[in-house]
């Protein structure tokens, strides 16, 4: 069925040009909007690979916390009206040689996988991603630690995003 | 007969498939029209909200409201339409106006999208995502970037101000929020808000009343409505992140608002009231749509009750209101009810319903109990004589040295 | 059907972007954006592997649970470090925060 | 309780005293004296226990009351210490117990408890008196509280466990402890009032002059102990066989026996603590302390603990004796002793300061008690001992009444006299009537006066002694002694107490509290009651009526109970003679001396008087014999030559070639080889560190940049390496 293909590429182009706006936009507030394209079209193939939940999950935390808490940011740390000076540091040639190096390299390696022509299987009869997820995050043989570890991950965070940002007057 | 809508639907099918097109295209035609048949309802309540809004607010304050434009002002709110629509559409100097203009329809949107995914009846829904509490708390965040946009783009101090409120408001109360929703997911084992609805044969607000007002509180913040209209206090930023709208694209910020606050109430009935659950809903579905609408009006009309009633709170209140209070007794309310849940599973429902009751009654007075002695103890440290540089002074005016201290 | 080197050409140019904006853009929270993007390009993969290798098992989507929670923290933390820095130095210029030399 | 234990007991109250003054209650005067003179209570509880239970026992000589401990393990036996109370401890405890007891409480009124504190008291320093203003607005300075109230009591306290611990104890190692610890204690408060230069003086003069004595005693002690392997009396003093061997063993040094050896050495231990000729210097300084450290040092306890060892080693000392034939230490103390008593004698004649006449009278004293045991009189010495303590005690708790009521008036009416300097007093019998009664059967018991007072009976046992004995020069020289003690008795009382005052401060002293006089009323009574205990069976009229009990029981300490003496009248005769005699001179003499006399003797004696008054320049004696040679030994010999030239010059002729060769090793190895490497390194590196430091530019991108190209890099040669060219 050529939608699934028809959306996908358009999803994909719309997700790297925003992405490619991302890391050129003159104006941060735009980076930061792009930025929310760009993971709202990741959240879209996120769906298409039937993963709802993470899709659904990807723009709460992504756009909902992450991307708006950036847009915050920005309004604190920069003056709005003033011009925002260069986009880029006198490295960037390299960071662009080394980019390319990169897609190059990932490339070939994907490319030298022998599964690269895997073709989409069939889901399993009793597909719940979401009634699995949540065994697999708190069961002890699969992910506990590490679901217990990322929540621990998460208030030290947040305690230490208090600590750092405070003002002591 | 039980269920007009599917008929409809099913009538449409058949006649398109005989025009000889093909089923892909025609259920796209129809997913099309069923999107544009809700849209086009919910806007025309939109506009009696409009109505009913004024005609309310204006009962609230001992006045009559709109009475000229056709009988009770029905018609008041097509003039109010038509004069946003012909005043003149300003864009700022300087605003940034690809946002500028992208901010009123997401505000819009978001509201608009919620309802994908609340069932009117048993058989009529939007669409039954298995995600769809998740879904709803997703499009709560993409709306809380339309405002941003709109503060932001508008390139005036008082938008931005109202913007940066609206992120620290709505960022912060969407915590209580997610914690609250997980009540509901919890006690129906799912997170489809249509497989929630059909669990509710006994309402959540008796299971979970105290989740339920969490609920109501914080949905009240999501929607910036007094007491917590902090990002567009006219008194103090002058209207917030709206301040350079004018015409249509404010009175889509207007229509989203009024929308929103109802497709809470529809919210809040789906997830506590029993959605289209009703007498004889299941028997005649389409009886739902209007158990649903009553009780969203319901919900409605006590947040504008609320709305009319309290003022404005502080914003160093409004976020230890959140941070120190709603967000650990929702957590508080989340674990006792999971654990409650684990153990009185195979009990009868009505041990099932009491234990939860009472669980919850002694979470509310237990916390009741300790706001209490934390009033008492700070209202002693304020009463205490402080030591002062000039007692002459201190004494002369005693009123005005107790007021300001009591402020803090 | 899609195959799965599409969602691999995909995340790999994702990827790609986000290290450029990594290593090229002066303000540190584009730095950080673009960090978001190559953990979006990883997570991505991760479902795509998931998706067409082995999707019996949820090991993938655990997997970018955990990733979704470490971008959270990291982003907190590090806008948090840049309010902090913008206050001290009024700056949140990469190349201008560079104390630490020599 | 059983005995053993309660003797065990008996010191620890004074020092638990001490510890708990000293650690916690310091800043309290109130409970620290309640806590020093309960203490004292508790251990004159337990003595006189112990006493009575001693007095009950019917063969105490054979069977004391001893308990022992192992203490030191000496190779493969034990150090044992003990307790032991025999007839002679048990006396010793009654006199020791009950002069502690009155002395503590004495020291409460003598520092003035209860009075307001000094103006500008500060410690260190005697109290100057305070101001008050009364009812009537009049202010008035009064005596006020020593300072360092408490620190008094507890060092009184730790002197009382010294004194206890020595009594008690059953060996002479555990005596030497208490000894040694009196003799801390008696520095330390004869420099009580450490702020005063003299007082300093004396405590470091008392301190020296006793460690000469010490010495010698232990060296005595390891003597005895290298000898016989114990320390303990009862199987070393007090056994035959052991004494019979030592007396048997020769040693080399001047034809003296071990025996002899032994109790020279612990002689001179004595002389030097009761103050005998010629280690007696320290003893009239020693008055700077407080009164009731006098009383307590000079009188009741550590002098009495001196002849207490010569008593308590008197088996010793007497072994060998044949036939009335003195043993070389008895023919030493003997003339030590007699001299003793009749040199310190005469200097009290010329002293004007009431103490001092005091402690010249406890010289003398001792001395008579040193010539009674030269001569074998055993028990007349331990009489004289107990009777002395007691109207010493009381003669110098009187002395510290007379100079409180003095210092009183001196303060009232703010005149600047000396409150101790007998010219300035007189007539005090009306203003002090309790401390003139006491002070006068204190004294009538010093001179001997006949019959009613203790001091009559024992210097008369003496004598008789010594005449029975007929050792002639000590009898005269002790009966000249006598004579002399009686006339300079009469002159204390008499300038004191008789006459007209001859001071306006005189003339408005104050009899002193009840604190400080019911201890003399209470030592008044034994300075006369205790004489009773030993009247001779054979006394005219009085003889029998009362038995001798004393000499039956102190008598049997020893192993063979020395034999009664034949009663006679000449001695007799002699001391009513000298003693009658010498108070009536005395009166006579200076029944009237008006304000500002001299003294009648400066004419009756002319040079002589001279001598007298600076103790026969004994003082100057040894301050040019020992002192100076002693410093211009340390300054000029040891200091200027030995030290500066000598030893200085080696050091220095050694660092001088020491800096020659360091010199050569610093120019010719370190600076060019080790620092021109060292050097060379450093400059590398800084070089080094130079030319790589601006990648260090601390901008976070670059390097990620160069992380990834270096990743790149490797990449490709490890690919390159690892594919092509294998």
């Amino acid at each position: 069925m050529p939608i699934f293909e028809l959306i996908f590429i358009l999803v994909a182009a719309l997700t790297l040009g925003a992405a490619f706006l991302v890391v050129t936009s003159k104006n941060l507030i735009h980076s930061a909007l792009w930025l929310v394209v760009a993971l709202f079209g990741v959240a879209i193939v996120f769906a298409l690979l039937n993963a709802g939940f993470l899709a659904v999950v990807q723009v709460v935390i992504y756009i909902g916390a992450i991307a708006i808490l950036m847009i915050f940011t920005i309004m604190l740390t920069r003056f709005i009206t003033q011009s925002t000076g260069p986009r880029f540091n006198t490295n960037w040639i390299w960071a662009l040689i080394i980019s390319f190096l990169m897609f190059g390299g990932l490339i070939w390696i994907f490319n030298s996988w022998p599964g690269i022509n895997t073709q989409l299987p069939p889901l399993p009869a009793d597909f719940d991603p979401i009634r699995q997820l949540g065994i697999a995050l708190v069961s002890p043989n699969a992910y506990v630690l590490p679901f217990e570890l990322a929540s621990v991950l998460l208030v030290a965070a947040l305690i230490g995003a208090i600590i750092v940002a405070w003002e002591r007057t | 007969m039980s269920d007009p809508v599917s008929l409809i639907g099913q009538w449409l099918q058949n006649f398109l498939i005989g025009l000889g097109l093909p089923s892909g295209l025609v259920a796209i035609i129809l997913i099309i029209l069923a999107i544009l048949l809700i849209g086009i309802i919910l806007l025309l309540i939109d506009i009696g909200l409009v109505w009913v809004e004024r005609k309310i607010v204006a009962r609230f304050q001992d006045r009559l409201g709109p009475n000229r434009l056709g009988p009770f002002g029905l018609i008041q709110p097509v003039a109010d339409i038509l004069k946003l629509v012909i005043k003149e559409d300003i864009t700022p100097r300087g605003a940034d106006r690809f946002i500028y203009n992208l901010a009123p329809i997401i505000a819009l949107a978001t509201v608009m999208l919620l309802w994908a995914v609340i069932p009117f009846t048993s058989t009529l829904l939007g669409s039954d995502l298995n995600v769809g509490i998740l879904y709803l708390v997703a499009i709560g965040a993409i709306s809380t970037l339309g405002i941003i946009m709109a503060g932001w783009a508008s390139k005036n101090k008082y938008a931005l101000l109202g913007a940066l409120r609206t992120v620290a408001q709505m960022v912060s109360y969407e915590v209580p929020m997610v914690i609250v929703l997980l009540i509901p997911v919890l006690l129906a084992r799912s997170m489809s808000v249509q497989q929630i609805v059909q669990e509710q044969s006994l309402w959540y607000l008796l299971l979970a009343p105290i989740a339920a007002i969490i609920f109501l509180i914080t949905s009240i913040a999501e929607l910036g409505r007094a007491p917590f209209d902090l990002l567009e206090a006219e008194s103090e930023i002058v209207a917030g992140f709206h301040i350079e709208y004018t015409g249509m694209k404010f009175g889509l910020f207007y229509a989203g608002e009024l929308l929103h606050a109802l497709t809470v109430g529809a919210l809040f009935s789906t997830l506590f009231l029993g959605g289209w659950r009703g007498p004889f809903s299941d028997q005649i579905p389409i009886l739902g749509v209007f158990y649903l609408f009553v009780k969203a009006f319901i919900v409605y009309f006590i947040i504008m009750w609320i709305r009319y009633t309290v003022p404005r709170i502080r914003i160093d209140h409004m976020l230890n209101f959140n941070w120190k209070f709603l967000t650990p007794i929702a957590l508080v309310v989340l674990i006792v009810t999971a654990l409650l849940d684990k153990i009185l599973v195979d009990q009868s429902t009505f041990v099932y319903v009491t234990g939860m009751l009472i669980a919850n009654v002694i979470v509310a007075w237990t916390t009741l109990a300790i706001l209490r002695t934390h009033a008492q103890t700070k209202r002693k440290r304020v009463g205490v004589d402080r030591p002062v540089a000039r007692p002459e002074l201190a004494s002369t005016t005693p009123t005005s040295a107790s007021t300001s201290r009591s402020g803090d | 059907m899609i195959p799965i080197s599409w969602y691999l050409l995909f995340s790999a140019a994702l990827f790609s972007i986000g290290l450029y904006g990594v290593l090229a853009r002066k303000n540190a929270i584009a730095i950080l954006m673009g960090i978001e993007l190559m953990l979006n390009a990883v997570n991505v993969n991760l479902i795509a592997f998931w998706r067409y290798l082995s999707p019996e098992k949820i090991d993938g989507q655990a997997f970018a649970v955990i990733v979704f929670a470490t971008a959270a923290a990291e982003v907190a933390v590090g806008l948090a470090i840049f309010i902090s820095i913008y206050r001290r130095r009024h700056t949140v210029a990469a190349d201008e925060i560079d104390l630490l030399k020599w | 309780m059983s005995t053993e234990l309660l003797i065990w007991l008996i010191p620890l109250p004074p020092l638990l005293s001490f510890f708990l003054i000293i650690l916690l209650t310091n800043r309290n005067k109130g409970i620290s004296h309640t806590l020093a003179v309960g203490a004292a209570a508790l251990s004159w509880i337990g003595s006189m226990v112990v006493i009575y239970r001693a007095f009950q026992m019917e063969h105490l000589r054979a069977t004391p009351f001893a308990s022992s401990i192992p203490w030191l393990p000496t190779g493969i036996t034990w150090l044992r210490i003990g307790v032991l109370v025999d007839p002679l401890t048990a006396v010793t405890l009654f006199f020791v117990a009950w002069t502690i007891f009155m002395i503590f409480i004495y020291s409460v009124g003598y520092h003035n408890f209860g009075q307001p504190k000094g103006d500008h008291d500060k410690a260190g320093l005697p109290p100057h008196g305070a101001t008050i203003s009364d009812a009537h607005g009049h202010s008035h300075i009064i005596p006020s509280i020593e300072p360092m109230y408490s620190r008094f009591f507890a060092f009184l306290g730790l002197f009382a466990f010294g004194m206890y611990t020595l009594v008690v104890s059953d060996n002479l190692l555990t005596l030497f402890i208490g000894w040694e610890i009196m003799g801390l204690c008696s520095y330390l408060l004869i420099g009580f009032w450490y702020a005063k230069p003299s007082a300093r003086a004396a405590m470091i003069k008392a301190f020296i002059t006793t460690r000469v004595g010490d010495v010698f005693m232990l060296l005595g002690i390891a003597y005895l102990y290298a000898s016989t392997g114990s320390l303990n009396y009862r199987e070393t003093i007090y056994n035959p066989e052991v004494l019979h061997q030592l007396v048997q063993t020769p040693t080399g040094f001047l034809g003296l026996s071990a025996a002899a050896l032994i109790g020279i050495l612990l002689f001179i231990g004595t002389v030097g603590k009761s103050a005998q000729f010629p280690l007696h210097v320290w003893l009239p300084d020693a008055m700077e302390g407080p009164t009731p450290v006098s009383a307590m040092i000079h009188a009741a306890t550590m002098v009495s603990a001196g002849i207490y060892l010569v008593i308590r080693i008197y088996p010793l000392l007497a072994a060998g004796m044949e036939h009335g034939q003195l043993t070389p230490p008895m023919i030493m103390m003997a003339i030590i002793g007699g001299f003793s008593a009749l040199f310190a004698a005469t200097i009290a004649l010329a002293q004007n300061d009431i103490k001092r006449v005091l402690a010249y009278s406890t010289i003398s004293q001792l001395g008579y008690m040193i010539a009674a045991l030269g001569i074998g009189a055993y028990v007349a010495a331990t009489f004289h001992l107990i009777t002395h303590a007691f109207f010493k005690a009381l003669l110098f708790l009187g002395s510290g009444s007379v100079i409180h009521g003095m210092e009183h008036g001196v303060l009232h009416t703010g005149e600047h006299v000396d409150p101790q300097d007998m010219f300035n007093m007189g007539g005090l019998r009306k203003k002090m009537p309790i401390t003139f009664w006491t002070f006068l059967i204190g004294g009538l018991a010093l001179s001997g006066f006949p019959i009613i007072t203790a001091g009559f009976w024992s210097k008369d046992e003496i004598l008789a002694d010594a005449f029975a004995h007929q050792q002639w020069v000590t009898f005269f020289s002790l009966a000249f002694g006598a004579l002399i003690t009686a006339f300079y008795t009469m002159r204390q009382i008499s300038l004191t107490f008789l006459g007209e005052p001859r001071s306006k401060s005189a003339a408005h002293a104050k009899e002193t509290p009840w604190t400080m006089t019911v201890p003399l009323i209470i030592l008044a009574v034994f300075a006369i009651g205790a004489g009773w205990a030993g009247i001779p069976r054979d006394f005219p009229l009085i003889g029998g009526v009362i038995p001798n009990w004393f000499h039956e029981y102190v008598g049997h300490s020893l192993i063979e109970a020395p034999e009664t003496i034949q009663f006679n009248f000449i001695p007799l005769l002699t001391s009513l003679i000298v003693s009658i005699g010498g108070l009536g001179l005395g009166w006579i003499v200076y029944k009237q001396i008006g304000a500002g006399v001299p003294d009648p003797m400066q004419q009756l004696l002319g040079p002589v008087y001279k001598v007298l008054k600076n103790k026969y320049y004994v003082d100057e004696f040894y301050n040019k014999v020992f002192v100076q040679p002693a410093q211009w030994f340390a300054e000029t010999f040891t200091y200027l030559w030995i030290d500066r030239k000598v030893i200085d010059g080696f050091l220095h002729w050694i660092a001088y070639v020491a800096g020659i060769i360091g010199n050569a090793f610093r120019n010719y190895i370190d600076k060019p080889i080790v620092n021109g490497f060292g050097d060379w390194v450093a400059e590398t590196t800084k070089k080094l560190g130079s030319a790589l430091r601006p990648i260090q530019s601390g901008r976070i991108q670059q390097y990620m940049i160069l992380a990834l190209v270096s990743i790149a890099a490797f990449t490709a040669l490890f690919y390159y390496l690892l594919v092509y060219v294998r």
